[in-house]
């Protein structure tokens, strides 16, 4: 096993490997841009390595700097999180070539999968459903355009080199075609470092399911079911849930098995995840393989008592997968909430600043991943989540009623968040039915502005006159006992008969 | 002590009787509640209101008014009390009309100018995208006008509630 | 189901009942004394009610003001949580006179149990082994010492009325028996209401093993397995465990069974745990049945994937267990560390205050179950526990290195706690070994004291100087720019022109 | 700045040089180490000593001490610069001798009074048990003598500090 490994990434993602290395008695290095300085991870590494200025090009996506951080600091391994250098092939080849084990795939199979048309290509040839689109990225707007009008409107751009949402845009139309890809090819640029971005039909009300798949080094290769990821605001997942609500076994099953299919297409290795869109007649279509670990990878974790991060270590280290397909159990139901530095009420504005007060869900089936604490700044440099909230309990109608409670006891002060739209999110019918799909944060935009509430308005107007009055009370003691406090020490003077003092007993204190 | 405060855009008169230590009669609007409160560290208090438990959370807003958090609802409340009450009506409201200002709702950086100086811009017209946390914003006009100035450059980092530009 | 349940109990366990009563979506009522006015289960209640000064006799042990206070705010239901009155046959009669369920065991369970010398009997006819002891309590300090000079020092005292340990003491010889005695006496008066006690032999190395049971109304009574309570400070425990490491299936088995005939034995309802003792040949001894919820349920709740507050709450109400015998399933291992306000290098002196800073550790397999928020006051008045630490792994070496890892990230400060004592506990070899019994901390006291580390001795004496340095300098700077402050303002005052000013300058801030 | 720490009664000097914002070169006891420390909320501080990253938690004692907590370790650390050296060294140490006073460690009640005053006392005797958190606390005489005075009385409420009984 690994006796050192350094964590590519920042916040939860960093803290989260740094937790299981710890557990697994394996000495972690952190590395961290002129941002991160105080960040929680970098408190938590045994050792930490400056990388750069606060961009991410001159900092988390510098692999030279990576490369000789890890050799400086004898670190035999390096987890990339996601995000970042987590798909670069280039990134795993530098591993290769430093002699360093890069936590993941070979790079053969992120390229495979990185290259979203390329992938498209080998999953029609391993007989897999895919949504219709471009076989080749595109860069030319009036081509893209054309392609755009020949499938028809609303399509898809997407990065080629992208996923988790990023660099997606959705076109209604071609009036907004143009400015659309543009902006599509920026995004692309600065999450991926690649404006590269191709065309694909759009599906009407489509349900986004993913299947978890894990292979070793010894040719075995599993899923760990599925996550249900339609609760999406702007392409970015805001809620996820396991089971899915509309999957039954059979389909489960057929999902999973497609998946290891995928994943054994590229000779996969490690922890990875087949993205599928589910339509309305529960037909399904390959969207992309994500070849890292996911943002919502803990509800897979709490549903199958697994740590896939401990698991990626030792897949890593050359041993095999710890359960077979047969021992996989999935019990009970999670969903994770992931909590926002950003303001709802604003249209979503991201709210960076400094934490002044945080205090924690806790009890029962609630699990926090979380990079931020009381007195750290939020960075305006890095994408807004701040920390995760995962339920689990044993019926979905419980672990809702579970994620409702932990969101109402999380409070954080000093920065907007986004924890009141999620308990939004939870408590509206749609989300409740089970009956939901990638539409439904934007029909319900409305419905989940937060409403007002007579009997609470009356409660925050109380509280917040008494608190004025307690403020001006204790102004009022303040400037009282600041006056006699002057008397008595003229009365004190007095009494010791130091007369000469009383002439300038107003220059007491 | 009598406050007037302001929520949703709507005035309610508080008037606040101290009973004991800590313990507080609270008129609002007419309507009286017995109240415990207990002022806790970094702006909580726990209220008992005629025995209902409220774990309230307080937070300056930065602008002379409070956030106060109850249960799952924000409230954003402007508290006057009698002597600041009559400055403010001495002095009159201050009326937006005229030149606006748009800032910057955020740190962040300005990636896109999307208009000139002397350019004719509509209500919501986007004028700058800053992106921030890595989302693209873009900020809009205030109002039909023309593009009077503008204050910053594409790539230019910017404090939250810095200017960006003029439209009038 | 209820709408409303008071809940007669304050600190974790309050909290702990009105979290799950939050997400049955049952409204809670909270209790409190003078000292908890400011405590986190009035926060998180939707009601509250003051009972009286802070001593537990004029307020959490107040049945007239408890059975007022339901009444008053319309509860149909109290949970008495631990401790307290939840062992109390005269508080449930009480509530049945009131028409208010008691969430628990019928009060002719409670008493059959809770008289220790008649629940020997009950044990000795139902074929239950039992430890050699007293039939009957005893008053009398010369009888007592008689009985326990007739079966062999060492014995042990205990209170009839007692359980969690509270009131028990070892005599190991003559000598000390009468100073015991008044001793023991005067805890079981103040922790029970109550001062009888009895004598038992005192078994050599004995492993405390404990079983969850659960029965309803409808005639269902189960097993929820064991759970290990051997590391035990003065009979109070600091740590708990499911599996034990001890018990193989067999075993398992015959002591789940015997459970479940000593709860059939007194008709009981709802949750309860039979205490055994499990001598070096694992023969084991009915030591005692608690006859309500345990501080260390939540070690069940992680193995089994269960609420068993939930469960107590449907069962009051009526409703069938959800589970058969044959439908529970144990996954894992899950251990629990009691956090403490106490100095265990002052001989575990009582740590009461105020909490100033509060960083709880999170991530995978890592539950909190605490009473205290960061700003709150621990009181004097009631037991030193303020949170408990609860982790979840596959297997029990995983468990471990998660405790112990979770132990490292949590941070209080303002007081004292354990947190070191219990890192050091659950990293000594005979803990990780397994082989431990209720001498373990004491036979290991010495070795569990904190040792010195060269290394971070140094980082220590690097970050109080670095510290010491930067608060002399800002100290510094503060001063210069006030001086600079007070230039300024002379040289602003002088270009204005009002030499007038400039005679007290000195004066200016 | 020169400082000298006491650690488990052990003198280090320690040498403090800035070097930038937040690196210094710190050398304990001869032996020179490269410190990125940056200061944060509520007494933490990051240290990066030599790319060793340390998170520590600092806490005034209230005894002019300061506990440092270091990964699962806690060091009590009493320091003094060059001035306050020279001024405690000017002054000599304080002796510990002559009557001692036993004081309440926690705040509590007074449960059972041990002795009675002129009563004669071995080091480690129980004088007197103070209750607190549920936990009956026995307080031993520091040293062999006779008790000269006891200042609470049986079921009386103690604040932390509070003089309980002096020993001569």
């Amino acid at each position: 096993m690994f006796r050192k490994i350094l964590v590519a990434n920042r916040g939860e993602i960093a803290v989260r490997v740094i937790r299981t290395c710890r557990e697994m008695g394996i000495r972690t290095v952190a590395v961290y841009s002129d941002a991160d300085r105080g960040a929680l991870h970098v408190r938590m590494a045994d050792e930490a390595v400056h990388l750069g200025p606060a961009p991410s090009r001159e900092s988390y996506l510098r692999i030279d700097r990576l490369i000789d951080a890890a050799k400086a600091t004898g670190a035999e391994a390096i987890h990339p999180g996601y995000g970042f250098l987590s798909e670069q092939a280039p990134f795993v080849e530098a591993c290769d070539a430093a002699g360093i084990t890069f936590i993941g795939p070979r790079p053969e199979a992120i390229s495979a999968m990185g290259d979203k048309t390329g992938a498209r290509q080998r999953m029609i040839q391993a007989g897999v459903p895919v949504v219709p689109g471009m076989d080749e990225p595109e860069s030319d707007v009036n081509r893209a355009r054309e392609f755009a009008r020949s499938i028809g409107f609303p399509v898809m751009i997407k990065a080629a080199a992208g996923g988790g949402g990023r660099g997606m845009r959705k076109v209604e139309s071609e009036e907004e075609f143009d400015a659309s890809f543009a902006a599509a090819q920026r995004e692309a640029l600065a999450a991926f470092g690649d404006d590269r971005v191709y065309v694909e039909k759009f599906l009407d009300k489509p349900r986004h399911v993913e299947i978890q798949v894990f292979a070793d080094a010894h040719g075995n290769c599993i899923h760990l079911f599925e996550r249900e990821c339609s609760v999406q605001r702007r392409h970015q997942k805001v809620i996820e849930e396991s089971p899915s609500p509309i999957l039954d076994e059979d389909l489960r099953r057929r999902m999973g098995e497609v998946a290891v299919r995928a994943a054994r297409a590229v000779n996969y290795l490690g922890a990875g995840t087949c993205e599928f869109l589910v339509d309305a007649n529960k037909n399904f279509y390959f969207l992309e393989m994500n070849t890292r670990l996911q943002v919502e990878h803990p509800v897979t974790e709490l549903r199958c008592g697994v740590d896939l991060v401990r698991w990626q270590i030792e897949v890593a280290a050359g041993k095999p997968l710890p359960l077979s397909q047969d021992e996989v159990r999935a019990q009970g139901h999670a969903i994770e909430a992931r909590i926002n530095a950003e303001d709802p009420a604003k249209n979503f504005m991201p709210s960076p600043g400094k934490i002044t007060y945080l205090r924690l869900p806790g009890g029962p089936g609630t699990r926090i991943d979380s990079g931020v604490y009381p007195g750290y700044t939020v960075p305006m440099a890095y994408d807004s989540m701040i920390a995760k909230l995962i339920v689990w309990a044993p019926t979905r109608e419980q672990a809702i009623q579970r994620l409702q409670r932990a969101l109402s006891e999380f409070v954080v002060k000093g920065i907007t968040t986004n924890i009141g739209y999620l308990k939004r999110i939870v408590a509206h019918p749609e989300f409740l039915s089970g009956d939901y799909d990638t539409t439904f944060l934007a029909r319900r935009a409305e419905e989940l502005r937060a409403a007002t509430n007579g009997e609470l308005a009356r409660v925050a107007l109380v509280a917040s006159a008494v608190y004025q009055y307690q403020l001006d009370k204790n102004r009022a003691r303040k400037l009282e006992l600041a006056a006699q406090g002057a008397a008595a020490a003229r009365s004190r003077w007095a009494e010791m008969g130091r007369l000469r003092a009383l002439g300038r007993a107003g220059g007491v204190r | 002590m009598k406050y007037q405060a302001t929520l949703d855009g709507k005035q309610h008169e508080i008037h606040v009787i101290e009973k004991g230590e800590g313990v507080f009669e609270v008129v609002v609007d007419g309507q009286a509640h017995t109240v415990d409160a207990l002022p806790l560290d970094h702006g909580a208090v726990s209220l008992i209101v005629d025995r209902a438990s409220y774990s309230v959370e307080m937070e300056e807003s930065g602008d002379g008014k409070v956030n106060v958090l109850v249960r799952d609802h924000v409230f954003t409340i402007e508290l006057l009390d009698e002597r600041r009450m009559r400055m403010r009506l001495a002095g009159g409201r201050f009326v937006v009309e005229g030149p606006q200002v748009v800032t910057a709702p955020m740190p962040g950086k300005v990636v896109r100018i999307l208009v000139a100086p002397g350019q004719e811009v509509k209500e919501g017209q986007g004028l700058v995208v800053v992106e921030a946390m890595k989302m693209e914003n873009e900020l809009a006009s205030p109002k039909d006008g023309t593009v009077k100035e503008i204050f910053v450059q594409e790539g230019a980092s910017v404090e939250g509630g810095a200017k960006l530009v003029m439209v009038e």
